[in-house]
């Protein structure tokens, strides 16, 4: 069997990307660079076959997906498997993703309504967790994103995230075309760079 | 040897012992067990000498016996059963055959559920030997690094970036301005904040794995924090931890009813 | 974008095996006999290729799966973990599959043995449900086999099962040699073929 059919069947049944490193774990009698290769390979193939499903490389690893291409025909299958996703769901998970850490208080601010149950919901489908408490008065939870929230978005990691600048840029340009990762000058995720997403969405710099 | 040699059956005892690893459990039932002496002494299952069978298996259930193991009333009830026939295979005949399907040979019936239970123990192995799903083949999506995590099923998630920082913008466009200068400060995590923040977890969920507690992004101090937190609510017996496979992952499970599980702070009362 | 790719995404992201008939209401644009023909096209596209990974017919409908020989490395991957049959399983499913509907007294009276316990765990496991109940004084439960029984077993339907007779005519062949689907002459379940299944085990038939 070759190593290709390997990789390819771990990719397959794998829940999640996986990392090269992984992959070399589980393939711990092939070398590093052999795999390597062979997941370009797989690429390659996947890519020149043309069909409905690629391989590509996120957040941090390899995943087998369809293609936007047939996005139409996957949808199609039914209410229950492409959820839709509630407005105060989607801006409740923004906030956490940009301010993280967070607690609900500071949600609750943002938005200006109740947060506790689309927190719970954010929790079940794992797009936000718990970070731990903070130390302040009443000890609030705190909250952040996870791996499976960048598996969503398809981002490799927070960096990903496009800064608050960049989202006022495509303002500017059709936002279809702004799908890859952005550059970034400014992360605004964790707590080593709160300060400068402070700054960020400070409203003085704001539009 | 443990057991006493009862007689000259001792051989096949011994490779009953042997083979089976001395349970009466290698055995799926009597009806297993007849058919491996039969197969031992290689007799004919529609011509089996009822007094030899019958023997081995009484010796065979003795010495589950005098292994202190329980033997199982079905194992009973079969021995019941050949002990029947032994007696009525003893009686003449009870007419000289006049042509009449009377004399029916004792054996019979137990002849036909051999035959039958050996079908059904061979179509098993049969289907049991077929390439399965989550065994030997594997459909989508089906393999993780921790255990299969019973969640809920949400379906896929069809969400679009682009949508995160739309809801995002419109959020920004009506937010208070004075709301952006707390700072938060996550330092000097002690291990009983670790311990509130585990427990608060499980008063969520009944599984968690491990490597959902400590992240990337997290000091070396507060992974060394957090598992000494995971330990201590193990000595206190509230949570059993537990792992797949070696270098698996590791998960925890509460180890008493949620409500018994100390109060910590959840999700509703953290209003300031 | 081409029908193939479009049945390719819609295998790859369903969950269960898809049937033509869903796979023609999914994809109503498109003619029955196109997509048919889609179907063989993309199974013969992954046979040759020869990866990880194959389209397998399957408890009634399509479905896209490694194949038995990388299965090793999937199994490294935490794959082999859920499934596992004891031989009292086995034997109880295989009664139920034969001999459906089958109470569980005639369960117990073919196996010997108390059934309760492994019939749960097949309920359980959905590899075996209730029918309903027999007409006969206590209207004892009936069992059957479900479509997981298929899918995990890969069987396109019942008729899939070698007969018992053919079982019987392995004796002296290694059983895991027989993967295929055997052809069929006489299907031993389900009430009509009741007659033939028990003549099978008359001892005069026997060897």
């Amino acid at each position: 069997m070759s190593l290709i059919a390997a990789v390819e069947s771990l990719l397959f049944t794998a829940e999640a990307p996986l990392t090269l490193d992984r992959l070399c774990d589980l393939l711990s009698e092939f070398e590093r660079d052999a795999i390597r290769s062979a997941l370009k390979e797989l690429s390659g193939l996947y890519d020149c076959r043309g069909g409905g499903v690629h391989l590509v490389e996120v957040a941090g690893g390899w995943q087998l997906r369809t293609r936007p291409e047939v996005q139409q025909y996957v949808q199609r299958h039914g209410g229950s498997r492409s959820v839709k996703f509630s407005q105060s769901a989607l801006e409740t998970l923004a906030i956490v993703a940009y301010r993280q850490p967070a607690t609900r208080s500071e949600i609750e601010h943002l938005r200006g309504v109740d947060c506790g149950g689309v927190l719970k919901t954010l929790l079940e489908r794992k797009l936000v967790r718990i970070l731990g408490k903070k130390d302040i008065p009443g000890r609030p939870l705190i909250y952040g994103t996870t791996r499976e929230f960048l598996e969503v978005f398809g981002l490799k990691d927070l960096k990903g995230l496009p800064t608050l600048k960049e989202i006022q840029a495509l303002d500017e340009v059709p936002y279809y075309e702004q799908q890859e990762d952005l550059p970034l000058d400014g992360l605004p995720a964790g707590g080593a760079n709160r300060q400068e997403s402070l700054e960020l969405i400070d409203p003085e710099n704001g539009r | 040897m443990l057991i006493p040699a009862h007689d000259e059956n001792l051989n096949l005892l011994e490779g009953v012992h042997g083979a089976c690893n001395v349970s009466l459990e290698a055995f799926e039932g009597p009806l297993d067990l007849l058919l491996h002496l039969i197969r031992k002494n290689e007799l004919d299952i529609t011509d089996i000498s009822i007094a030899d069978i019958t023997r081995q298996y009484l010796d065979y259930i003795r010495m589950m016996r005098e292994l202190n193991l329980e033997v199982a009333g079905d194992f009973l009830l079969m021995a019941s059963t050949l002990l029947h026939i032994k007696s009525r295979m003893l009686l003449p005949r009870d007419e000289p055959e006049e042509g009449e399907d009377e004399g029916i040979d004792p054996r019979a019936e137990l002849v036909r559920r051999l035959l039958e239970y050996q079908q059904y123990k061979e179509a098993g192995m049969v289907i049991g030997a077929r390439a399965l799903l989550g065994r030997e083949v594997f459909s989508r999506g089906t393999c993780n690094d921790g255990a299969v995590c019973p969640e809920k099923d949400y379906g896929t998630l069809e969400l679009e970036l682009f949508e995160l920082v739309g809801a995002f913008r419109q959020l920004l466009a009506r937010m208070p301005v004075e709301s952006f200068h707390e700072v938060a400060a996550v330092e000097a995590f002690s291990i009983g904040d670790s311990i509130n923040e585990i427990l608060a977890l499980l008063q969520e969920r009944d599984l968690v794995r491990f490597e959902e507690l400590v992240c990337d992004d997290m000091t070396r101090e507060r992974v060394i924090v957090t598992l000494l937190a995971l330990l201590e609510l193990c000595r206190l017996k509230l949570v059993r931890i537990f792992q797949n496979s070696d270098g698996g992952g590791i998960w925890f499970v509460p180890a008493v009813e949620r409500d018994q599980l100390p109060e910590s702070a959840d999700v509703d009362n953290n209003n300031p």
